[in-house]
């Protein structure tokens, strides 16, 4: 994976940084099925890797641009700003507890409760399913604000397609020159 | 009419004058006729209060809490009916200069004038009569507010820049430096009000005593202690009657009226006097009155040179509050009235040369003293007032202040006070003797001749004009007369140290 | 992937970091909505393996398995990736709108515009 | 039984009122749906602030899972404080976008613009009010999203890159939460902030709550445009349409100041926390640096949308400065301030979309003769300006007032002295404005203006009034801020 | 056009398989992995194929803006209905227990619901998205705007 992000650094054709992403993703959704996540597994391959690249590569043709032009910019600063990042993270994760560790807090404090009762209190199988729509019900109904802003904010932003927009423009521009 | 209410409503009236005068802004004659008739009322309603400070009574009323444990309030004490009387009764003889002055000279926007100058007035009661510093804040920076379109009232670039310096300064002051005296002082003594014999003695240090006081007294910029004195030649750019009334009585008396309270209520005197934060500033003062004089004497724009003869004179008033002695505050508290009289009169006189001659220039106005006799035996009068000869009023509270200087020990201030007299004279005497000089040849020769086409168009300024500085001129003789009743009715302000003393 | 201690938090640092990178350092709009993603899946690889119990299953109840994996950063994480995608759907959007307005989509020649206008 | 209920209607209102808006599909009908949806609100947020001052902190079990298991609602006096000025100017700003929006946003968009607006809002509120430190992340999203969209909607093509750059960087802000979210996540296993909040002093020396402070702090600051985090703010307010400006600069940075204080007192436990970390010395510093930074920046400014948004930076850093003073007068004085600042600078942003609406311009030279072509709007915007500068007697100089009792209390003369120095130069850019407006001649063939129609400036009235009333009786605000610093740093003064 | 033959039969028979896996996701999110969230997306991704191999016009005639627009709405008050349901059944807001007799079948009715309503939102989001950004005219004249 980290190959890949590297990858996606470097090259400076557009197309295959959205394909690189795609596959990233991929990778990434690989990973969550080793770590046991297979609903994160399953939307992330369905999004990441599916969505996400569809969007990436229509845009890509909307805006007619494959190449990226060479930059005259400085890399110091933000690989600086990226650094300091980096290792205050690396510094964070110090005290943390070991991957995997089955006495860490997390796996101690709430989540017991979801494992043990969650069948007798919701009914269904699936833990993540029942905390997702029922004990974080909450959480959902603000995710799907979430794709409902994005869906109204795409339609507000290109809704009316390009050549009704250009004409608004050319209007705007005769008002302003009277 | 109770004088708790007649605190509020002596704010109130001239508020109620601007919506009037808004509303008649379009007819001129009704316009200036509710400028007047709010001006007597408003006299009349601080005479009202009149008998019961003299009675030793200390009317209170509590407008409402501005912040938990705030209050805002007014109250009525000699120092502040004082201040108040002086200010009403001039504004009715400003008023009626006013129009003469304004129509005279053709101003602009003489609805916003009229307007804001009874909003000038309104602050001006609002700080006479403060029962705590926050209130007194508050209306000192109203006040500041709304004089600035005053001051800018030309429109003109230099009307501008003036009045820039004018906020920046004032404002600057204020909320650089006061603002923080007051909310330091709050967290010290926990509580603003006005208390005879001062809030702070005891409760802090010797050394915080005198941050404070520095604060205070240059965060008064109205009070136009050097260095921040640049603001009052800046405001000359106004009209005539606003340099008369404000700059030299309203707003710059509101100025030392606040380093008075704040000596003699907030730190109080006898607190000044054992910690000794005050000498230095004594000295800031009597620098101030020094070199404000020698700069005046080289200006030869009248209003300029009256400006830094009001420097000169406002520092009287911080060296007599800073001496940190009783007969130095009351003569600064009585000097606050003789120079307004003094100094308005002198304004007056200064517009009414512009309106008749269109002269600004001190060495243009040679000869004018016979065409406008009046308005130069009223500079005359006014100028001896200032000076502090007899019998004008001026000499008393000049006289209060080198006593008050003996008596503390500080010889060298009853030498700058001499020192200042005998530079008053240089640079005010002249402009009288100029006026009564012949003419120069060159405008006109015949000091008789009224028809000769140069100086022939130069008479006398309207009756508008004339009479309010007569008006003023005989009201410096007055004063000295009565001089003794001023004393005494200011006297109470000290009881803090008879008080002290008496243990009562 | 069991290695051990703190090295797999690494890994993720390492991840977000280049995301980070691309977000900040690069020129090209499009670019920075992809650097974003990964700077976001970084994020979410993290919380994922905190989630992660040594031996444990997917949290789906099943008779006879006792140790799950722990459920709630699962549901978080999903929560994220759909915040994720809506972001990028914007983002790309203001894309195309930038593109038409500027004719262009490198950050450093918009502010040549830009600096250009009043 | 609705006034249990009233922190799900709180939010659940405008959140269930924004799809409609898009099934109506007519502006008029929605601008109609979004006042009656922002007044209800209002009235909620009073309610609430009512009960919460009646009975103390309520707390709402969303979906009856009780906390820490389930997402909790939690009103303290803080919360309920910020509910009441987030929606109260949601409400006032519906009449005013009424007329402004038609004038600058396409026709066929504008029930678009009023589902936006109200997903704005209830995004700002859900954040407000939720207990639960990855809710807020969600509702940080909603508001976020929503907001990049109203921004792009200006007329000036600069709008859409200032919206970009606002994503990136928001988005960045957004990261770097949930990146501190889950480090204290990971060492307490929980997410309710009450819950965090007592169990995270246990652990306050581990390095892992070190960072994941850090991090919060960072990702915040970002929202908040905390120097030198800022650079998103000043485009996105210049060219955004005024409505949405006038929203955004009074709530949605004060939502992020508000997240912050919850951050940084109710989860990390506030001055503890400052023993083991310096992060209040390094807001402090920060906060001083956006009061005067911005503040000299925003003098040069010709544009008065721009000036106005330095200003808010400044501004900014007053709130700052006040939680990190960590005395109950300092964080009085920065809440208080966040009620002020939203209705002083809502005020000063409405009066500029006055002028846009008739003059068509926000340059400086185009306020020329104002004073008297428009003197309501003008007078709006004088009022406004002295809030901004701390005038006595507007709302401006009670929070300065205890921000710097705050800071004289804790011995911070130079601080006090930064606070007064930037309102000296708030002094200089207001006057900069005030002088064209009224000392400058109009230019010829301007004679035209009018005074803005009313729909407009009555809100910009009201919160003139307001202004100046709490600016006169700030007994009850400062009652409730101080009520609410109390609640945040415990009893010691 | 009739090289896509073979893609568009194939098509043609995948994409009903992709719905009804989706219908599958969407119901049996209750027991393997999956929900509305997932199959929202995986309808939405045989809508798009549609579209790609059919062509935008086409896809437009099969889901018309407003009925999406419409779906997308309906899917956000579905949820948030559920919730305001449960006020009025003397719950919490989203407490679905109160919304059958029982409070596991309440659960159950709940989560149903909800999941209906998030992968109706999402589909329709989905394909708005994707249909706006297809539908943009591709003709850009020479970079400038």
């Amino acid at each position: 994976m980290a190959v890949t992000g590297l990858a996606m650094v470097r090259l400076r054709n557009l197309f295959a940084v959205v394909m690189l992403s795609g596959i990233f993703s991929l990778s990434a959704a690989t990973l969550y099925v080793v770590l046991d996540a297979v609903d994160v597994a399953f939307t992330e391959a369905a999004v990441g890797a599916g969505i996400a690249t569809v969007l990436g590569i229509a845009t890509l043709a909307v805006v007619r641009t494959e190449m990226e032009k060479v930059q005259k910019r400085s890399v110091v600063g933000p690989l600086l700003i990226v650094l300091v990042t980096g290792v205050a993270l690396i510094y964070g994760t110090l005290d943390m507890p070991h991957y995997g560790d089955p006495a860490a807090p997390i796996h101690h404090h709430v989540a017991p409760r979801y494992i043990e009762d969650s069948g007798r209190e919701v009914g269904i199988p699936n833990i993540v399913t029942s905390v997702l729509a029922s004990y974080r019900g909450y959480d959902t109904l603000g995710e799907t604000a979430v794709i409902f802003t994005a869906a109204v904010g795409v339609m507000v932003l290109l809704g009316r397609g390009r050549r009704r927009r250009r004409q608004d423009q050319r209007e705007k521009r005769r008002e302003a020159a009277e | 009419m109770s004088p708790e209410i007649a605190m509020p409503l002596a704010v109130a009236v001239p508020l109620v004058g601007v919506a009037l005068i808004l509303l008649a802004r379009n007819r001129p004659n009704l316009r200036e006729a509710m400028t007047m008739v709010t001006a007597f009322s408003l006299f009349a309603v601080v005479l009202s209060i009149f008998p019961a400070v003299i009675a030793g009574e200390r009317p209170t009323i509590v407008l409402f809490e501005m912040f938990p444990g705030l209050r805002f309030a007014l109250s009525a004490e000699p120092l502040g009916t004082t201040f108040a009387g002086i200010a009403s009764l001039l504004w009715i003889v400003t008023s009626i200069y006013s129009i003469g002055y304004m129509r005279g000279h053709h101003e602009q926007n003489q609805t916003r004038f009229y307007a804001f100058f009874a909003v000038a007035l309104a602050t001006t009661m609002g700080v006479a009569f403060s029962d705590n510093m926050l209130t007194l804040f508050t209306f000192y920076e109203a006040l500041t507010l709304c004089t600035f379109p005053l001051v800018t009232h030309a429109g003109t670039d230099e009307a501008r820049r003036a009045g820039r310096v004018y906020l920046g300064i004032l404002l600057g002051t204020s909320i650089g430096l006061q603002l923080l005296a007051v909310v330091a002082t709050w967290l010290i003594a926990g509580t603003l009000d006005f208390t005879d014999g001062g809030i702070l003695a005891g409760k802090a240090s010797d050394g915080v005593i005198a941050v404070l006081l520095a604060l205070y007294i240059f965060g008064i910029g109205k009070a136009a202690l050097m260095p921040f004195h640049r603001w009052l030649p800046a405001a000359m750019v106004a009209p005539t009657p606003v340099s008369a009334l404000l700059h030299a009585v309203a707003v710059v008396k509101a100025g030392v009226f606040t380093v008075l309270k704040v000596t003699v209520y907030i730190f109080g005197i006898d607190l000044l006097a054992t910690t000794g934060a005050s000498t230095w500033l004594a000295y800031m003062a009597a620098a101030t009155i020094l070199i404000a004089s020698l700069v005046a004497m080289t200006k030869d724009n009248l209003k300029a040179r009256l400006a830094y003869s009001t420097i000169s004179q406002l520092s009287y008033i911080v060296l007599g509050a800073m001496m940190a002695t009783g007969a130095g505050v009351v003569g600064g508290a009585m000097h606050i009235a003789m120079h307004a009289f003094g100094k308005i009169t002198l304004f007056f006189c200064a517009g009414a040369i512009l309106v008749a001659s269109h002269k600004t220039e001190i060495s243009q106005m040679q000869g004018l003293g016979r065409r406008m006799p009046f308005t130069f035996a009223a500079f005359f009068l006014g100028a001896l007032s200032i000076i502090g000869l007899p019998p004008m009023g001026g000499s008393w509270s000049k006289f209060e202040l080198v006593l008050a200087a003996a008596d503390t020990g500080h010889l060298v201030f009853v030498a700058v006070l001499m020192i200042s007299s005998l530079l008053n004279i240089a640079y005010l005497i002249p402009v009288a003797i100029r006026g009564f000089l012949p003419a120069p040849a060159e405008a006109g020769g015949n000091p008789g001749g009224n028809h000769e086409p140069d100086g022939g168009g130069i008479s006398e300024a309207p009756a508008f004009c004339v009479v309010p500085l007569c008006f003023t001129a005989l009201g410096c003789i007055v004063l000295f007369f009565y001089a003794d009743w001023l004393y005494a009715f200011l006297r109470p302000i000290t009881g803090a140290i008879t008080g002290a003393i008496t243990g009562g | 992937m069991d290695v051990p201690g703190l090295y797999n938090y690494w890994i993720v640092v390492v991840l977000m970091m280049i995301g980070f990178y691309v977000v900040i350092a690069q020129g090209n709009l499009v670019k920075k909505i992809f650097g974003l993603n990964i700077f976001q899946v970084g994020v979410f690889v993290f919380y994922i393996s905190m989630a992660k119990v040594k031996g444990g299953t997917a949290p789906i109840l099943d008779g006879g398995i006792e140790v799950y994996s722990n459920p709630l950063p699962h549901v978080l994480i999903l929560t994220a990736i759909v915040v994720g995608i809506a972001t990028m759907a914007l983002g790309l959007a203001l894309v195309v709108r930038i593109r038409d307005a500027y004719g262009t989509i490198e950050e450093d020649e918009i502010e040549t515009q830009e600096g250009e206008l009043p | 039984m609705i006034l249990l209920h009233l922190p799900a209607l709180q939010v659940v209102v405008p959140l269930m009122a924004a799809p409609a808006c898009v099934l109506l599909r007519h502006g008029r009908i929605a601008w109609a749906l979004a006042l009656v949806v922002t007044w209800t609100a209002f009235a909620v947020a009073l309610a609430l602030l009512l009960q919460v001052i009646d009975s103390g902190p309520i707390s709402y079990a969303m979906g009856g899972w009780a906390p820490p298991w389930g997402i909790e609602y939690r009103v303290d006096t803080l919360a309920a404080f910020i509910l009441v000025i987030v929606t109260s100017i949601g409400a006032l700003v519906v009449p005013f976008a009424r007329a402004s929006v038609e004038r600058e946003v396409a026709s066929d968009r504008i029930y678009l613009f009023y589902t936006m607006y109200l997903l704005c809002l209830s995004g700002l509120l859900g954040i407000t009010i939720t207990g639960d430190a990855f809710n807020l992340f969600v509702f940080l999203e909603i508001s976020s999203l929503s907001s990049y969209v109203l921004i792009s909607l200006g007329r000036d093509r600069r709008a859409l890159t200032a919206a970009f750059r606002y994503l990136i960087l928001g988005t960045i802000g957004a990261t770097f939460y949930i990146i501190g979210v889950g480090m204290i996540y990971m060492v307490t296993g929980t997410l309710n902030i009450a819950d965090l909040a007592s169990k995270l002093p246990a652990m306050a020396d581990s390095r892992t709550v070190h960072m994941a402070l850090a991090f919060l702090t960072v990702g915040i600051s970002l929202k908040l445009a905390l120097f030198p985090l800022h650079l998103w703010l000043p485009n996105a307010y210049a060219f955004a349409p005024t409505a949405v400006t006038v929203f955004l600069a009074a709530t949605a940075t004060k939502v992020a100041v508000y997240v912050m204080i919850r951050i940084v007192y109710t989860v990390f436990g506030g001055p503890a926390i400052f023993e083991q970390m310096p992060i209040d010395e390094m807001l402090m510093g920060l906060g001083m640096l956006s009061m005067i930074g911005a503040s000299l920046v925003a003098i040069f400014q010709d544009n008065v949308k721009r000036l106005l948004a330095y200003s808010s930076l400044s501004q900014i850093g007053y709130m700052v400065l006040g939680l990190s003073l960590a005395n109950v007068s300092g964080l009085a004085g920065g809440i208080v301030h966040i009620f002020n600042h939203a209705m002083m600078k809502a005020a000063l942003f409405m009066a500029v979309g006055c002028i846009f609406y008739r003059v068509g311009s926000v340059h400086i030279d185009a306020l020329a003769g104002l004073g008297r072509r428009m003197p309501l709007t003008m007078a709006g915007f004088v009022i406004g300006g002295l809030s901004l500068i701390g005038a006595p007697l507007t709302v401006g100089f009670v929070s300065k007032w205890y921000l710097i009792q705050g800071a004289l209390e804790r011995g911070l003369w130079p601080v006090a002295l930064v606070i007064l120095a930037s309102g000296l130069l708030a002094l200089i850019y207001v006057w900069r404005i005030v002088e064209v407006a009224y000392f400058r001649p109009s230019p010829d063939g301007a004679t035209e203006i009018r005074e803005a129609p009313l729909s407009m400036l009555i809100p910009l009235g009201v919160l003139c009034v307001a202004c100046i009333y709490f600016g006169i009786d700030a007994t009850a605000t400062m009652d409730l801020a101080t009520a609410a610093a109390v609640e945040l740093i415990g009893s010691h003064p | 056009m009739k090289r896509k033959a073979v893609l568009r039969v194939t098509a043609k028979m995948l994409i009903p398989m992709i719905m009804l896996f989706a219908l599958y996701v969407q119901f049996h999110g209750d027991f393997g992995p999956g929900g509305g969230f997932q199959a929202g997306v995986i309808f939405a991704s045989a809508f798009i194929l549609y579209a790609l191999l059919f062509g935008v016009a086409n896809a437009r005639r099969v889901a018309p803006p407003g009925f999406v627009r419409a779906s997308l709405s309906f899917g956000v008050l579905l949820y948030a209905g559920v919730g305001v349901a449960g006020l009025f059944l003397g719950g919490n807001y989203l407490d679905y227990s109160v919304l059958a007799d029982d409070p596991v079948h309440g659960q159950h009715l709940g989560i149903m619901l909800i999941e209906f309503g998030v992968g109706t939102t999402v589909a329709s989001a989905m394909i708005t998205i994707f249909l706006i950004f297809a539908g943009q005219d591709p003709e850009i004249g020479g970079g400038e705007r």
